[in-house]
């Protein structure tokens, strides 16, 4: 044995173009410990992981895998060193099965063997616990089933480096203390664990060391065990005192904005309910019980087959036949790149996309005033960078959601479906767009659908656990009892 | 000072085919003293053509051959402009102070090949693959059809478009259907020998066309109706050199040379080829009318009757078959 | 193990991308030149003719431009398609269906002076090249069916329809059988400046370019083609009329299309016949992709295409050589301006191995 | 229609649809690896040319069609650098690869046209040439049209069984996560390029060695465009493949007989006869079929360093 540590990253750094993405970073990863890095969002975590994984290469700097220094220029060759990386946007063919994905890049044997792969990766996954249909197609499975799959990749090959960028944003808290369990076993066995979250709590359980990021540079790094608080890690991370809980002032509810009566759609059944202005209503559920069809149909993306909808006030199909722009409703999606915004167009473009019959004279646009607009936006809402000729895939997850929102609402909408809207965010990103949610609901009622209950208890004033399509109850968030019994209503057991 | 001669073909000149024949008579006009010669091959017809036309014509040439029908309203536009130059218009019927047509009486090599064809078929029908049904290629077919009845009353041919000049593949498809259907000699108006080659491979004879297609076929080939553009282009150059040269319209047959028939195949006994050569002897002389009444179309109607015959006029536009043929002209 | 690496630029190079342009077209004359050397031709002497040409004298540069019309209509209008991220690759046919549609208001409507019946068949031709156009995007949005096959079938279709037409229905009875239609009255032919061969064509282009222009960067169809053309998801979540852009943008690819086979028809042939088919539809897909889909640009490339293929048949007039050396050369040029680009966001850099 | 006139057609149907078969399968391979190659044309040009040029000079039709698959490969090798390496648009590439692939066999073709090279005849196969239809239809062809009946299930085989076929589908469908996974992404791309190239070569031989014998500029009359729309009509798929390449051909080969026999429509309408029916089939398949399996990256190019 040596006393070299596993990997140590010496001096790295890199820019894309003139953001400073790492600058002088130095870290060590050791065998048999969970290494966890903190970090706002575009402080530099991905990247740098990315480099150490290959697929980025630095601009300076060394890398060393058992004090040997190496040089990636590919990831063929950082895998070959034993470094594996599920990266935040997942890596994964969507059109082959779970097998396929599995055995993508091995390089054992020329033939392939459908039914022995899918043995293979079935005894993997049941070993670490990991449930998954290994030949089902992976555009079939849900989140929470994709993000098992990238883990299975790494497992499956056997690597010594595991780097898990935000892998939990997308699980139930069954299923993340599933992954933790497996993330010691494999630890246990020997080899490093990087894992990147941004959920203090889960970062304080699983966690041996912690390093801190911060605009590109490491400020902080410590034992967990030295850590005590949540507040003490945040503040840590932030730089400033934060609040972690909301103080949520009661708004009265006015009229109702959104009333469902038996509404069937896809896999949705018989769901009724009623939301006003004024109230959260949470949905939560472990993702791919039927949350997206029943906000797809609401947001008029697809048509009810079943029952009714009315929308302020008015039926499903005459209220999209006379939809305006502004006053109305405002989606907020899961996917804010690939649905809420356009990647390759600049913010100004993006705030259009909706907004845009609002800079109409006639059929002519105006652009310019939209620009204004745009800019005056970017700094109410504290979007970084706030150059509005930035391109919406340069943003980060955090202040693209609150370029969304500054633009969502700016529309004044009566009624707001949120997805997930604060998935992958940092503690003062999601702090912002929490602030923002609640301060909305003044003149909007709100439909928040999310997996993050600590999300949902801290916004909704009412409480709809969805399973299999069909809602298993609704009720107010101050009631303590039904509260403590949503993990069974979750996975489908109604309370006796 | 030199005369200078252009020519413009509609496709690449190659080692066969239409503008090949041309090129053998712009090689002729080349090896006249004083007379150079330059060409533009694989002009399309289409408004290409009048750039081309005009590029030569600034250039200074002072004859200029046009080689297919479709350069014709673009050679009388820029004939228009440029008034000290000489233009020759293959194939066209639109004339003008310096422009002259000119064009051989194929038909009469083609009555020649039909009457090969109508000795040597023993299925009585005849295959004919055609490239597009302009008058040029239905009066061949009618021609042909003539010659093949005037030995064998009962021969019937059958007719293929292939909309394309040059489509081996479909040109040898298009045969191999013909025989299909019962033909067991194939002649053809297109440029490429796969017709031929169909008709090998299932034992069956052939008429070539452009020029002498016996090697692409020993066994199977007959003969082939074939241009010699070499006894026209110098003698039209020497007009134009001579200062005699008037616009007219030249439209030479056998008795030119212009046309004229491969050596036959040794399949061809003596006794047809006697008879053919015959046929051809008594068209030189005026004897024979290819297009003499009585003639019938392919509904039973007397298009020409017993005593007449057709006019040159009337046989540049004919878009009718005659009865025998099957097949539409459209 | 690879010396070199590849890597983006920070900043895109601006004038230094003109440098890289001709530093590309260089590159393919020295590669046509060598070509030549071959055939046993003066390069340099080739080299210049094809310049002159092509671009050297007034009458080159008129016989470009004219060659560029039909060119870039087709171009413009398969641009539009394409900024949507529809495979129109119909242009021939709806060129086809314009030239088609022109010379019916011109046989049907000889008599009216030409003020009223040029305008007349530039709606038929719009209307013949729109619905072309049309039928791809309605069989995309209803049946699903793929845009490109249909289009490219459609090509041939309209091929053989503009055929049918002119062997049968329309076929001049003065033509003595020759597939062409009667030759159009002076009123149905697009006017010349002067002696030139320029025809009020060009005008037609100028003006169809700026409104596209403006069209696209300031009106709100415009911004939803862009955004749909970036993301037809995103379209749908912003509530874009998509199924109407589609349509949209094919009948204006068709129509512009149809407009060039009207020009081409009137103002070059003086009647339709099956020559009046060139492959420029073709051709236009090289130059709306080379031209990035901006329609100046689009002006541009059609021009400079079109001065080489002017210039190449100076070459085989001149020089003797084959029609196909012009194929050759213009395929090299459209490669090598294309790898340029690369330059343009990328540039090389040596590997330093540092061990 | 009875026997004599059946039997003939579906067997000549088989042949016409052969050459267009290898085109389609050689791009389905390409765009498979995410390569969209427009250049089918020109490529299938330059093999027909050089396969014979190749058998001509060697008297080999062997050496021919391997010299076919050869050329066209090289000449797709153009596309893969002008497109992996300088990033160059790949309808742009494409297009002008057809336009210098068109080029160059007419160049250098001129001096072949109207001569006759030794090819591929007529090979009965024992025992399956007698079979009652099939055997006329299928096995009384040449070597080529065996082949190419196997070719689409050796293509399936690969695709779907190996680790390089896996690979290929990878770097079409997601490149960043064949790239994740190790894979050499530019490679398995340019694999793709050349080997569905190969076979496009094939296609050209095919009809300059077996189809005919005969070189003339040209030669494929637009059947490599055929190919590139019967990518799309075979969902990408090899064995629709034979489907649609039989389709077209049949359609081909059974317009011309009913010019044969005699028929008074006008050949102008019969030529549009495969067109028509291409279109009409695949509005009927696609309409209820939910498939749009075009691979996920088709067309788009991987940047560097990303
Ligand atoms: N491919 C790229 N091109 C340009 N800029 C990039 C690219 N990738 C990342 N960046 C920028 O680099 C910075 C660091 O990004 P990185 O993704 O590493 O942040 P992160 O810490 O992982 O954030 P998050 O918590 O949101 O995942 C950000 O400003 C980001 O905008
Ligand atoms: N989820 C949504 N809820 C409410 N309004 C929306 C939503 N998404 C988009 N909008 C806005 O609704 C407006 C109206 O959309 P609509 O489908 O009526 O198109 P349009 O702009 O009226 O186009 P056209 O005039 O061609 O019909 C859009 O401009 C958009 O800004
Ligand atoms: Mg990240
Ligand atoms: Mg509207």
């Amino acid at each position: 044995m040596t006393d070299h540590p596993l990997v140590s990253l010496h001096q790295i750094s890199k820019s894309f173009g003139s953001v400073q993405a790492n600058k002088d970073i130095t870290l060590d990863i050791r065998s048999g410990t969970i290494k966890t890095l903190l970090g706002e969002n575009g402080a530099g975590k991905s990247t740098l992981m990315s480099i150490l994984a290959g697929r980025f290469s630095p601009d300076a700097g060394t890398i060393r895998i058992r004090g040997v220094q190496r040089r990636f220029t590919t990831t063929a060759e950082a895998l070959d060193s034993g470094i594996g990386m599920v990266y935040q946007h997942f890596m994964l063919v969507e059109a082959m099965t779970v097998a396929e994905n599995v055995f993508l890049g091995h390089k054992n044997g020329f033939w392939l063997h459908p039914k022995q792969m899918e043995t293979q990766v079935r005894s993997l996954a049941d070993q670490y616990g990991l449930d998954v249909d290994p030949a089902a197609k992976v555009h079939t499975l849900s989140m929470g089933e994709k993000q098992r799959v990238e883990i299975l990749k790494l497992l499956f090959r056997d690597n010594d480096v595991l780097i898990l960028d935000e892998p939990t944003t997308v699980l139930t808290p069954r299923e993340v203390n599933q992954l933790f369990r497996a993330m010691r076993t494999i630890a246990s066995q020997g080899k490093a664990i990087v894992f990147i979250s941004h959920k203090l709590a889960e970062v304080m359980d699983v966690a041996d060391e912690i390093a801190i990021l911060r605009r590109g540079a490491i400020v902080d790094e410590l034992p967990a065990a030295t850590v005590h608080s949540k507040a003490d890690l945040a503040r840590r991370m932030v730089g400033r005192e934060v609040v972690l809980s909301l103080d949520k002032a009661h708004v009265a509810p006015g009229r109702p904005v959104l009333e469902v009566d038996q509404l069937d759609a896809g896999p949705v059944r018989e769901v009724s309910f009623s939301l006003c202005r004024g109230e959260i209503l949470a949905v939560v559920g472990v993702a791919g019980n039927g949350q997206r069809p029943l906000v797809e149909t609401i947001c008029g993306l697809r048509s009810p087959e079943c029952g009714q909808v009315n929308i302020l006030g008015l039926p499903w199909s005459e209220f999209y036949s006379r939809l305006e722009w502004q006053g109305a409703l405002s989606y907020i999606p899961e996917d804010r790149l690939g649905l809420a915004t356009c990647p390759e167009l600049d913010l100004v473009d993006n705030f259009l996309l909706t907004t845009r019959q609002g800079f109409c004279r006639g059929s002519i646009l105006d652009r310019g005033k939209a620009e204004r607009t745009a800019r005056e936006l970017t700094g109410a809402f504290n979007v970084h960078p706030p150059d509005v000729n930035n391109r919406a895939r340069q943003l980060s997850g955090g202040n693209l959601q609150k370029m969304v929102l500054a633009r969502e609402f700016y529309r004044r909408p009566r009624l707001i479906i949120a997805e997930q809207p604060s998935q992958g965010l940092d503690i003062s990103a999601t702090e912002e767009v929490w602030h923002h949610l609640l301060q909305a609901r003044e003149r909007a009622g709100i439909l928040l659908v999310t997996g993050d209950l600590n999300e949902a208890f801290n916004l909704a004033d009412r409480i709809a656990v969805i399973f299999q399509g069909r809602f298993m109850d609704i009720f107010p968030a101050t009631d303590k009892t039904k509260l403590d019994n949503i993990g069974p209503l979750m996975a489908g057991m109604p309370t006796s | 000072e030199d005369l200078k001669v252009g020519f413009i073909y509609v496709s690449p000149v190659g080692d066969a085919g239409y503008s090949y024949a041309h090129d053998l008579g712009r090689q002729a006009v080349e090896q006249m003293d004083g007379v150079t010669t330059s060409y533009v091959e694989a002009v399309p017809e289409g408004p290409d053509a009048e750039r081309v036309l005009l590029n030569m014509s600034r250039k200074d040439f002072d004859l200029i051959f046009a080689t297919s029908y479709g350069y014709m309203d673009s050679v009388i536009k820029v004939a228009k402009r440029f008034p000290e130059i000489t233009y020759m218009h293959c194939s066209g019927f639109k004339r003008a102070e310096n422009v002259g047509t000119y064009f051989g009486r194929m038909y009469q090599a083609r009555y020649l090949t039909g009457m090969v064809a109508g000795e040597m078929t023993d299925s009585n029908v005849l295959g004919y693959v055609a490239a597009y049904p302009i008058p040029e290629l239905i009066r061949g077919i009618n021609a042909f059809t003539l010659g093949a009845q005037a030995v064998n009353p009962d021969v019937k041919v059958r007719v293929v478009w292939t909309k394309s000049w040059y489509d081996p593949a479909t040109e040898k498809e298009a045969a191999l259907s013909l025989l299909d259907v019962g033909a067991d000699v194939i002649a053809q108006h297109v440029d490429s020998p796969a017709p031929q080659e169909a008709a090998a491979e299932k034992g069956a004879y052939s008429v070539g066309y452009n020029s002498n297609m016996a090697q692409f076929a020993p066994e199977a080939h007959l003969t082939s109706a074939v241009w010699n553009w070499d006894n026209l282009y110098p003698e039209i150059a020497e007009q134009v050199v001579q200062d005699t040269w008037e616009s007219q319209d030249i439209w030479a047959g056998l008795n030119e040379g212009i046309i004229g028939l491969a050596p036959y195949g040794p399949m061809v006994p003596e006794s047809v080829q006697a008879e053919v050569e015959e046929a051809k002897a008594a068209i030189q002389n005026d004897e024979l009318t290819v297009f003499a009444g009585p003639l019938k179309d392919q509904d039973g109607t007397v298009k020409v009757p017993e005593g007449d015959s057709m006019t040159d006029e009337e046989m540049l536009g004919m878009t009718w078959f005659v009865q025998g043929v099957i097949g539409t002209t459209e | 193990m690879l010396l070199y690496r590849i890597r983006k630029r920070t900043t895109p190079l601006t004038w230094q991308s003109w440098a890289i342009f001709l530093g590309a077209v260089l590159f393919s004359l020295v590669a046509s030149g060598i070509l030549l050397a071959l055939q046993g031709k003066p390069p340099l002497e080739g080299m210049r003719l094809f310049f002159q040409g092509g671009f050297g004298t007034s009458w080159a540069l008129e016989d470009a431009l004219v060659k560029a019309v039909p060119i870039y209509l087709c171009s413009l209008g398969v641009g539009i398609a394409f900024r949507l991220q529809i495979w129109n690759i119909g242009a021939e046919g709806q060129y086809a269906l314009g030239a088609i549609g022109a010379t019916w208001a011109a046989l049907h409507f000889s008599h009216l002076p030409g003020l009223l019946l040029l305008p007349l068949m530039l709606v038929c031709a719009t209307v013949a090249g729109g619905f072309w156009g049309f039928i791809p995007a309605i069989l995309k949005l209803r049946m699903r069916a793929n845009e490109i096959i249909v289009s490219l079938m459609l090509n041939y279709i309209g091929i053989r329809l503009l055929e049918y037409l002119v062997y049968g229905a329309w076929k001049d009875s003065r033509s003595f059988g020759f597939p062409m239609t009667p030759e159009f009255d002076p009123a149905a032919i697009i006017p010349s400046f002067g002696t030139s061969r320029l025809h009020w064509g060009l005008v037609l282009c100028v003006v169809i370019g700026v409104v596209m222009t403006l069209f696209l960067r300031f009106s709100r169809t415009g911004f939803e083609l862009k955004v749909s053309g970036e993301s037809v998801r995103a379209a749908r979540y912003a509530r874009m009329p998509y199924g109407k852009l589609v349509v949209l943008v094919m009948v204006i690819s068709g129509a512009l299309a149809g407009w060039a086979g009207f020009v081409e028809t009137s103002a070059t042939l003086g009647r339709l016949q099956p020559s009046v088919m060139a492959g420029y539809g073709y051709t236009a897909i090289v130059v709306a992709w080379l031209a990035k889909l901006s329609p100046l640009r689009i002006g541009i490339a059609s021009f400079l295409l079109a001065g080489v293929r002017v210039g190449v048949e100076t070459l085989q007039l001149d020089l003797q050589v084959p029609a196909a050396f012009g194929s050759i050369m213009e395929g090299l040029i459209l490669l090598s301006v294309l790898s340029g680009q690369f330059f343009k966001h990328y540039r090389f850099e040596r590997l330093t191995r540092n061990r | 229609m009875n026997e004599s006139i059946l039997l003939p057609l579906l067997a000549a149907t088989v042949q016409s649809g052969t050459p267009i078969l290898y085109a389609t399968l050689g791009e389905i391979l390409t765009e498979r690896a995410g390569v969209l190659n427009l250049g089918v044309e020109g490529m299938m040009l330059l093999g027909a040319l050089a396969a014979f040029w190749a058998s001509l000079s060697t008297g080999s039709p062997w050496i021919g069609l391997l010299a076919g698959g050869t050329a066209a490969a090289l000449l797709s090798g153009l596309h893969a650098l002008v497109c992996l390496v300088f990033q160059g648009n790949q309808v742009v590439s494409g297009l002008a690869l057809t336009i210098l692939g068109t080029g160059l066999a007419d160049f250098w073709g001129t001096p072949f046209i109207g001569r006759k090279a030794p090819g591929f005849g007529t090979l009965e196969l024992p025992v399956l040439a007698d079979l009652p239809v099939l055997g006329p239809i299928f096995f009384q062809q040449d070597i080529l049209v065996y082949l190419s009946l196997l070719l689409p299930v050796a293509m399936w085989l690969f695709l779907g069984r190996t680790r390089w076929g896996l690979g290929l589908r990878s770097v079409g469908e997601y490149p960043r996560a064949a790239a994740a996974a190790g894979l050499p992404v530019l490679c398995y791309r340019a694999a793709g390029i050349m080997g569905g190239g190969f076979l496009v070569g094939l296609g050209g031989a095919y009809l300059s060695l077996a189809y005919t014998h005969l070189w003339t500029n040209g030669l494929t009359a637009g059947r490599g465009w055929i190919a590139v729309a019967l990518v799309i009509f075979a969902f990408w798929r090899p064995g629709r493949a034979i489907v649609g390449a039989y389709l077209f051909g049949g359609v081909m080969a059974f317009q011309l007989r009913l010019q044969a026999m005699g028929t008074n429509l006008p050949s102008s309408l019969l030529l549009m006869l495969p067109y028509a029916l291409t279109i009409l089939v695949l509005a009927l398949t696609s309409w209820r079929g939910r498939f749009t399996d075009a691979p996920g990256w088709l067309g788009v190019n991987i940047e560097p360093e990303e």
